[in-house]
């Protein structure tokens, strides 16, 4: 599904990806890790075309990333669910709205997108905020909107950057049942994070980074 | 892409930011109206002056025992002539007539004459057209070759204080035009600029997530012929405000009843708040610019 | 506070986001440079029609045989009112001669009298403040009702149409005048509400962090007034460069030497930027509101 | 330090909190916890004045904050230093510039203030991205800078909202030694979290907060 090939990022003087090469199979789950700056973000933003690579071969799904037109990059995003780390909410529109954005992006109807929006919601345990807008919403709670809206349309992958950093353990268990959940039906799972506690124990594999570099893979 | 939701859209964030969209339809409501009479008072003193030359005369005078024949002859080439619009025999007789009633009180001057020491003249009022200042003196020169014309009169200054105020209307009419022109787009595009500010962010997480340039313009674009459409209302109304003004002062001020506007009033209703959407339209545009991924 | 800080502070954002300060600057330049070409035609056009009256005159024609102490004490009489800017006494020769001369070349008509037939006659310039109509209708009833003036010629029509003139373009300037202003000011502020809206979080970071309204404030007072001053600096320009152009179609177009700025140049480049600061603080003020803790 | 005293705060419907009692000393180091949309951001809003309490009495050092005045919040807000939940930072100045902020409010001047910023930025290991803005560090760097900020004027109360949210094991030790150092200097230092780790075996008040309501207070 996600295949990198020798990739590096450079981002002025800063090298933030050094030849990474890694294979994520359709279906599968998997963690990536390291410190802070270590480029698991930049990882990220490479499968869905924020950043283009520098050097080596990106392929995700269809498209080679090295070569993808700019007609081609709201498709490729379209199969792609995405937990920002900064959670780029829409601070202007409810709840409700901000987790139906991908459907109506993919041209559903105020009906037909109803029920996906209210048990999406449900999910992260926030059908009560449905009307409230984002600036209202503790940090957590925004943190559980933009997982509600990064698998609201069901992508064929889901990148998650640091899904759990405002939330509790509670929380982080029941967010985690549900990209387990997720990944079952079929979805590709990748999630950035640097809390062990989410993937020790897990019989996942995990992707370490250092300073950019790929340094192992190891199934915790 | 649904269009109900674009427009739904642009509403909400219409009435979200109500008051800087109110002030963005005031501002391109004035710039509008400016435009609006501009052009009225352009088109009005440009139909003024277009009717001058009209009043402008050439006087023939003919030597005397000219004969009839040949006057008869000198009319008709002369009414055939283009830049011609009228041409008139004014006989001795009734110059000196014309020349009593002038000294008035003093007629008495030219009562005890025994001839009439006036000449025949013809009396030659120009098309609009003949205005070009190097045809008419052509034209003079021709007149002024015929034999029997003894001396022609056609008043040098009057003629090129025609010409002066024409060009001088015209430039400086121009000019200004383009000035508050510039102006106007200016406005548009720092008040939609503003839209844009307030919503970079937006767009930039709307690309993230997949939606296509289409879905993303939609509502700005509705957006911006909302508050053009509101700004050519805006106009439209001042404009309205205006014709009763004039309407009031013209009654006591019959000098500026040339500025009337009321005749084209229904359709500046529909040109402005449709030139107000164009602009809208095209200010949204450019302001979002490309949308790059 | 250091002041020092909020210089660079300002002018660093000035850099950061250059065009927008340049168009904004343009913009707000366009808006003066109109405001001061309508402020010098308002200007021109009063002028000129302060003058107007001046040139409007009233003939009394005495009767025969007037003694001339009478005369003299009419003219003195007349110079010391404060509405009248000359009073000359043109004398039955004088005024044959000036006949003669206008009648040109059919002077012939009156060579051959032997009494002169015209009477003598005063000729009163009015000064300029005496427009008002009613004042100036009494003072001609004033005139016909002294003994000896035969009659009283004096023009109603023109006087008329000059009340007109003068009364017309006064509204309609104040009017033009007011509407431009408005689009100027909308201008300003929306302006300089795009500095308000790229600033938003910053400022409310800002007070979180403990800052002062003045520390907040101070940036973006120094940054409204560099945008004024650059669009008082723009307008200058092209206030010069219509000079230009008006020195090069007033060699062809006599006319409109009426509208000369050179003269006054130099005080438009001292008034234009800092009239232009003015507008920008105030409109960087207004912008950002009270700030509230 | 800081004194609630039967305070409540309401958002328009939304109860935050319910009639909180409790004081922190001057020089103590406190933890508060709970779930996600607990109220814990709220607590620390209210001691910055971000929000004023709805019922009940707060104090702050000399502050009344029931009856505090428009042109006293600045003073106020100039004795704490905040870590933003969510940083906060402003994009358009350089990593120094914003660390330097804090010290510029208070009137020091370029050459006073930059030993300062270094030693600010050396302690969370950034003095390499002096140059850099906001929006190209990765979500560690912006929360360490946001933490550098908070330390660099040397407040009189330290307010930190989930301070090590995105930050990695090694990275989140190091931050907490910097409080607990800050805190033996004498800075009277509040960490809100929900990551046990911060605060078990830390010998420390814990306040534990539910839907509102302070439900206990140990320590850990
Ligand atoms: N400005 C606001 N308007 C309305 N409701 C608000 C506002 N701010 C917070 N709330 C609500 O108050 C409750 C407490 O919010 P708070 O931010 O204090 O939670 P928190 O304990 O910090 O949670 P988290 O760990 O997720 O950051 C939440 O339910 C939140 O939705
Ligand atoms: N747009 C950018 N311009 C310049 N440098 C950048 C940019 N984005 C990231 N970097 C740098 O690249 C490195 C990797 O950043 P990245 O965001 O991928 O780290 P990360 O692993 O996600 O860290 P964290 O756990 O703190 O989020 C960092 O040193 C960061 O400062
Ligand atoms: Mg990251
Ligand atoms: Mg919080």
């Amino acid at each position: 599904m996600i295949h990198f090939e020798g990739v590096s990022k450079i981002y002025e003087k800063q090298l933030a990806l050094k030849e990474i090469t890694l294979s994520i199979e359709k279906g599968e789950l998997v963690f990536v890790t390291g410190p802070s700056g270590a480029g698991k973000t930049t990882l990220l933003k490479l499968i869905y075309a924020h950043e283009r690579p520098d050097k080596g071969r990106l392929v995700v799904g269809d498209y080679d990333l090295s070569v993808i037109t700019q007609k081609e990059i709201p498709l490729l995003r379209r199969m792609i669910g995405i937990v920002f780390q900064d959670f780029r909410l829409i601070d202007t529109k409810t709840v409700f709205e901000n987790v139906a954005m991908p459907l109506r992006i993919r041209g559903l109807s105020d009906r037909d997108l109803k029920d996906f929006v209210f048990d999406s919601l449900r999910l992260v345990n926030l059908r009560h905020k449905i009307e409230a807008y984002p600036p209202t919403l503790s940090g957590g709670e925004q943190q559980r909107v933009a997982i509600a809206r990064a698998i609201v349309a069901e992508p064929q992958i889901l990148l998650a950057d640091e899904p759990t950093g405002n939330l509790d353990p509670e929380n982080t268990k029941a967010i985690m049942d549900i990209f387990k959940e997720i990944n079952a039906r079929g979805t590709t799972v990748v999630i950035a994070t640097h809390n062990p506690d989410l993937y020790t124990h897990s019989g996942r594999r995990v992707f370490k980074l250092q300073e950019g570099s790929l340094t192992g893979v190891e199934v915790l | 892409m649904s269009t109900g939701y674009s427009f739904r859209f642009a509403f909400e964030s219409l009435k979200k930011d109500f008051w800087i969209n109110v002030i963005a339809a005031l501002s391109a409501g004035v710039g509008l109206f400016l435009v609006a009479i501009l052009s009225i008072t352009f088109y009005s003193i440009n139909s003024v002056t277009k009717k001058l030359p009209e009043k402008f005369t050439i006087i023939l005078y003919l030597k005397d025992n000219t004969p009839a024949d040949e006057i008869n002859k000198l009319l008709t080439d002369l009414k055939n002539n283009s830049m011609v619009k009228s041409a008139r025999l004014i006989t001795k007789d009734s110059a000196l007539n014309e020349l009593k009633k002038r000294l008035k009180d003093s007629s008495f001057l030219v009562e005890g004459l025994d001839e009439n020491p006036l000449p025949d003249s013809v009396e030659i009022r120009l098309s609009s057209e003949a205005v070009e200042k190097a045809l008419l003196k052509d034209f003079i020169k021709e007149l002024r070759s015929i034999s029997y014309v003894d001396d022609v009169d056609y008043g040098e200054e009057l003629m090129e204080s025609i010409v002066m105020i024409k060009k001088t209307v015209e430039t400086s009419g121009i000019a200004f035009m383009a000035v508050i022109l510039t102006g106007i787009v200016f406005n548009f595009y720092t008040t939609i600029k503003i839209l844009f500010y307030r919503r970079k962010e937006e767009i930039e997480t709307f690309k993230l997530l997949g939606a296509s340039g289409g879905f993303i313009r939609a509502p700005f674009l509705i957006e911006g012929s909302a508050i053009g459409i509101a700004g050519g209302l805006v106009a439209s109304f001042m404009l309205f405000g205006l014709t009763q003004v004039f309407g009031l002062l013209s009654q006591r001020l019959p000098f500026i009843a040339s500025l009337n506007i009321q005749p084209y009033m229904l359709s500046f209703l529909i040109i402005l708040p449709l030139s107000g959407a164009l602009l809208g339209v095209a200010g949204a545009f450019l302001s979002i610019g490309r949308i790059r991924y």
